[in-house]
């Protein structure tokens, strides 16, 4: 299928066009924008630069709930899932987050949950044209017109989307709304591809991270660690905005007779995520944990999966209520190196 | 739903008062309503005001704590430190958009069965008039 | 809707039968469960060394050792101590009460490895609970290894598990069992002292041995020295270490030390492994 | 006036001394408007210090926050000074950790630095998105000079100030071992003009305005952490047995949360408005905190933070304590 043209005033029919498809798109809320359920009236805001939750809450919900029991009882009840439903408005990189993700939830034991919500929704993303201050997607393979874990990509042209389907389920979820699209000229796809150059010319920070995941674990002692640490509140922000970040809590919750166990996003950043039993926390101290999210970032993943859990989106840089900055401290492991 | 709505009220009482007042009223066989959940606690300063945040949470409509009279507590100020975070906590509440009606607090003392009555009818008819909570109760919606 | 299955979902047993094998505020209880489900009896298979998720539906879980052997018979063993909330609730169970146990999780002893080997197990207090399925393994396949010796402390005569199997092996003379209390008591008739100073005193060979140990994490740490004292290879020795875990199965992301989860990679771990990871001993 | 210069050589001699373990102050960030906390450990790192109306963060939360390691069998705890760079409000909260005894008074040094006021972040990054390169600011003449890539701008007080600063009475540390300049005039008027308008609402209305602003919470409690006053070691968000409140994330639990931590900070709270800088998702927290900050002082009559030999307010009672609201 061929790229399209979707005009911006017509929107609304667009969303009204794709049925009844669940369909969640960054809303404004307060001043905090974040990815939720379209209402009826809603029309997707579309014009950030990005998102202060990722997408990630769409496939892996902050609370999920496992499976649901009487007490007393032996019966679970799971969820009924299945659903299909899309995502629009995901930035490149939230979505290459996703499909780094994906690696996690499948390997070995195959994570249902989070599987289905992935297999069962369409990802469109909407290409960056303005990235932030602490963008750095280019050093990371990434890149603002990244197509990676998406299905179609929509790209800003003032009056218009220019919409180009990557993958079958992209065209057909398009196809459903064939009625609002229009033909894409070569022009526009020309200006698209002019655009996705230009803003990755204007990503303004990176690192070179060649050679970090192999040698990052033998800065275990190094000072540095306690420098970055110092300041750190052992706030979850860094990890619950982060769009890789995956782990989670698992917890009973018991409401009159009837009780449930779920999962609830968690932080590596908290002290009683690695707390024993005992009171023994093999990771006592913030100095510990602060190097255990960049290891587990940088040089974990990259050995069990491959690649670096980060995606360069820059909200951890962005919201560090103390000014703890990711590219920062990669730049000195580098000088440590 | 020809059926009137009875209040759920969760009430804090301490040993030495309150609960002996209520104990009072019963022995008196002095009639009231049945709305109330008592919990017996030793002093009304041992209630956590998060115990009411919770009670509405668990489907309480109302909460009321009761402690003995000023001056009257077993532990000699126990009352007077409940006071003042009841008065908070009450503020508090009613701020974030929970009816004053819900939160209640009273001085019983273990003489008082009669009062102890007013108290209780007091408090189910407010929180009668006011309905439902439903603002922060715990609900199985969002599972 | 979940078609291959749900990981996250357990299985139902009931137990069959309780006893203490210690008591005090962190008292130990054994718990011996069966699946209520006759299919899952019979396909269940774990191996010494291995963890399962049990708890109780409305309290939570919790990842415990398996503290049978396979060898044993269609039904399974942990022993428990009393410490938060879900090990609280799991020592109210009396027998026909039900529970929820997932797994088997975690690698396991290499055991067809240590064929024709010595084996030697060094254990301290709920530390001895993954180390039981070994030694009864072991027992079951005599013909299969040279010698057992156990050796095994806690900090009173009180706090040891498991103990009238250590008489009943040493009666029987299965194993060589050598037993230690911290403190000084009386009628102890064996040795007084930690446990790493216990093996200095039993003074193992290392000559086709293998040693595996567990125990509080500042056990280990002394036991892994003496053993190099001792002239034990790196790759003669074996730790089994838990962390805290949530899922089981490589997800939640919390039981990692170093690049390795513990339920996945572990919770057995060569030495030669573990001395790689700074963190492993932390 | 803000004297760098007489800052950081007072820095170095405080750091010299051997009473002191390290001194928290505040250095250019990373990038744009951002600064951040300096750990400073010898008077070599003095050149990085600034003071400025950047300067936002309050340092006293490091006080308490520093972690306490088991320590090694024979060693003696290290009980040398922290010394701490302190704003009014800051000093604020040194205060109250000394009244409740989280801070020990002979462990901390204090450093007052008079302050007109600081921006607020989120403001200025509003008007100004881009700017990568550090900034640099300063107080001129009641105004906001800042250094932009363009050259520098003035502000007024109004227009970038946190709202704390603009209606601060305090800009003057309470409490110090050393004032690095004069002090400055206080300007702040506090009328609770926000927290009027929402007690002037019914209780539905103010619910629907807190559930849309709770209903965004994530819970990933920076808003607890970044606190001066929030420092109990166990907290009752992270006890399990008995559970307190869920840790599932819904409106329900989160405002729970939020009523539980705006209770605790009850006479507390000393309006240093970190929680709602640091917050994420925008939660108007401060308001929560000065509805209970304003009934505690017409209740009351009490100011958390001024007197160090003052009793908690929710530790201590008077006889006549208002009880209008007594059955």
């Amino acid at each position: 299928m061929d790229s399209m043209i979707l005009s911006k005033e017509k929107m609304k029919d667009f969303v009204a066009a794709l049925g009844q498809q669940k369909l969640y798109a960054p809303q404004k809320e307060g001043e905090t924008l974040r990815f939720s359920l379209l209402g009826e009236e809603d029309v997707p805001e579309l014009d950030f630069s990005n998102t202060t939750v990722p997408p990630k809450d769409v496939v892996f919900p902050q609370t999920e709930t496992l499976y649901q029991y009487e007490l007393g009882g032996t019966d679970m009840k799971e969820p009924e899932g299945g659903e299909e439903g899309a995502v629009m408005g995901i930035r490149p990189c939230d979505a290459r987050a996703m499909s780094i993700v994906d690696s996690l939830f499948s390997w070995d034991v195959d994570d249902p949950y989070y599987l289905e919500r992935r297999s069962g929704n369409t990802f469109i993303g909407l290409a960056c044209l303005e990235p932030c201050v602490n963008c750095f997607c280019t050093s990371l393979g990434g890149a603002p017109a990244s197509t990676e874990g998406l299905d179609a990509l929509m790209t800003d042209l003032e009056d218009k989307y220019l919409v180009k389907p990557l993958t079958e389920k992209g065209e057909k979820l398009f196809q459903k709304a064939a009625d609002v699209l229009e033909k894409a000229t070569e022009e526009d796809v020309a200006s698209a591809e002019k655009l996705h150059e230009e803003a990755a010319a204007k990503v303004a920070r990176n690192v070179d991270t060649q050679g970090i995941p192999e040698k990052l674990p033998e800065l275990w002692e190094a000072d540095l660690w306690k420098d970055v640490s110092n300041s750190c509140l052992g706030c979850g922000i860094c990890t619950y905005l982060c769009p890789t970040c995956h782990c989670f809590d698992i917890q009973d919750e018991v409401e009159g007779f009837e009780g449930r166990r779920c999962r609830m996003w968690d932080s590596c950043m908290f002290g009683e995520y690695t707390l024993h039993a005992s009171g023994h926390n093999p990771r006592p101290s913030r100095r510990e944990r602060t190097r255990n999210r960049i290891n587990h970032k940088y040089s974990y993943y990259v050995d069990k999966f491959g690649t670096i859990a980060c995606v360069g989106c820059g909200r951890c840089i962005d919201f560090c209520p103390v000014n703890i900055d990711i590219l920062n401290i990669l730049t000195q492991v580098k000088e440590a190196l | 739903m020809s059926e009137q709505y009875e209040p759920n009220i969760v009430a804090f009482l301490c040993n030495w008062c309150s609960y002996a007042g209520a104990d009072l009223a019963g022995t008196s066989r002095v009639h009231y309503t049945s709305n109330l959940n008592v919990i017996r606690v030793m002093c009304s300063g041992r209630v956590n005001p998060l115990f009411a945040v919770n009670a509405l949470q668990q489907g309480a409509d109302g909460v009321l704590v009761s402690g003995c009279h000023p001056g009257d507590c077993h532990y000699m100020e126990g009352n007077y430190y409940a006071r003042r975070r009841f008065a908070l906590m009450r503020e508090l509440l009613e701020f974030i958009g929970v009816e004053p009606e819900r939160f209640n607090m009273s001085w019983v003392s273990a003489s008082e069965g009669a009062k102890w009555k007013d108290v209780v009818e007091e408090v189910v008819e407010k929180a009668r008039k006011v309905g439902p909570f439903d603002q922060f109760r715990r609900n199985k919606i969002n599972w | 809707m979940k078609e291959n299955g749900n990981p996250y979902k357990p299985y139902i047993a009931t137990v069959e039968d309780t006893w203490y094998e210690t008591y005090g505020d962190r008292s130990i209880k054994t718990l011996k469960v069966v699946f209520d489900d006759e299919k899952i009896r019979e396909s269940w298979e774990h191996r010494p060394g291995q963890c399962a998720m049990i708890g109780l539906l409305g309290v939570g879980e919790s990842m415990i050792s398996i503290s049978c052997s396979p060898t044993e018979g269609k039904f399974l063993r942990f022993s428990v101590m009393r410490m938060g909330a879900v090990t609280s609730a799991l020592h109210e169970l009396e027998p026909g009460d039900k529970m929820t146990v997932r797994g088997p999780y975690g690698n396991s002893f290499p055991v067809d490895e240590w064929k024709g080997k010595k084996i030697i197990t060094i254990g301290g207090g709920i530390g001895q609970a993954p180390l039981r399925p070994i030694i009864e393994y072991v027992r079951a396949n005599a013909d299969n290894y040279q010698d057992l010796t156990v050796i095994y402390g806690a900090r009173t005569s009180g706090d040891l598990c498991f103990k009238g199997e250590f008489e009943e092996m040493s009666a029987d003379k299965i194993a060589e069992c050598h037993l230690s209390v911290d403190i000084e008591e009386e009628g102890w008739p064996h040795f007084v002292g930690f446990v790493p100073s216990l093996l200095m005193e039993v003074n193992p060979s290392p000559e086709n041995t293998i040693a595996i140990t567990c125990g509080p994490p500042v056990m280990i740490n002394f036991v892994l020295q003496n053993l190099k004292k001792l002239n034990f290879e790196d790759d003669q020795i074996y730790t089994t270490l838990e962390n805290r875990m949530k899922c089981g199965f490589g997800k939640c992301g919390r039981c990692n030390v170093g690049n390795l989860y513990v339920c996945k990679d572990g919770p057995v771990f060569n030495y030669a492994t573990l001395k790689a990871i700074p963190e492993a001993f932390a | 006036m803000v004297d760098l210069e007489k800052l950081r050589n007072a820095a170095k001699e405080i750091v010299s001394q051997d009473d002191v373990k390290y001194l928290i102050g505040w250095r250019d960030g990373t990038f744009g408007f951002r600064i951040s906390p300096h750990f400073m450990e010898s008077p070599e790192e003095a050149d990085k210090l600034i003071f400025s109306p950047l300067c936002t963060n309050n340092l006293a939360t490091y006080l308490t926050m520093a972690e306490k390691l088991p320590i090694p069998r024979g060693e003696e705890p290290d009980r040398r000074k922290v010394a701490v760079m302190v704003k009014g409000c800051d000093s604020r909260a040194v205060v109250q950790q000394l009244v409740e005894q989280g801070t020990n008074r002979e462990e901390v040094y204090i450093i007052g630095c008079p302050c007109e006021g600081v921006v607020d972040i989120k403001k200025i990054e509003k008007k100004f998105p881009d700017v990568l390169e550090s900034v640099e600011a300063r107080w001129e003449n009641g105004q906001i000079v800042l250094k932009l890539p363009g050259g520098e701008q003035s502000f007024p007080r109004e227009e970038v100030l946190a709202q704390k600063c603009l209606t601060c009475r305090y800009p003057n540390p309470v409490l110090a071992d050393t004032v690095l300049w004069d002090e400055v005039e206080v300007l702040g008027v506090e009328e609770y003009e926000d927290v009027k308008e929402l007690e002037g609402m019914d209780s539905k209305e103010r619910w629907a305005y807190w559930q849309d602003k709770i209903s965004n919470c994530i819970r990933c409690y920076s808003c607890r952490n970044v606190c001066p006053m929030c420092y109990c070691e166990d907290c009752v968000l992270e006890r399990l047995n008995p559970t307190w409140m869920f840790r599932s994330v819904n409106v329900a639990e989160n405002t729970a949360y939020q009523l539980a931590r705006a209770f605790h900070l009850a006479g507390r709270c000393i309006e240093c408005g970190e929680c709602e800088r640091v917050c994420p998702v925008d939660i108007p927290l401060m308001k929560l905190n000065r509805k209970l900050y304003k009934e505690v002082q017409e209740d009351f009559q009490f100011e958390p933070g001024l007197d160090p030999e003052s009793k908690p307010l929710q530790a201590s009672y008077r006889p006549d304590d208002k009880e209008d609201f007594i059955l």
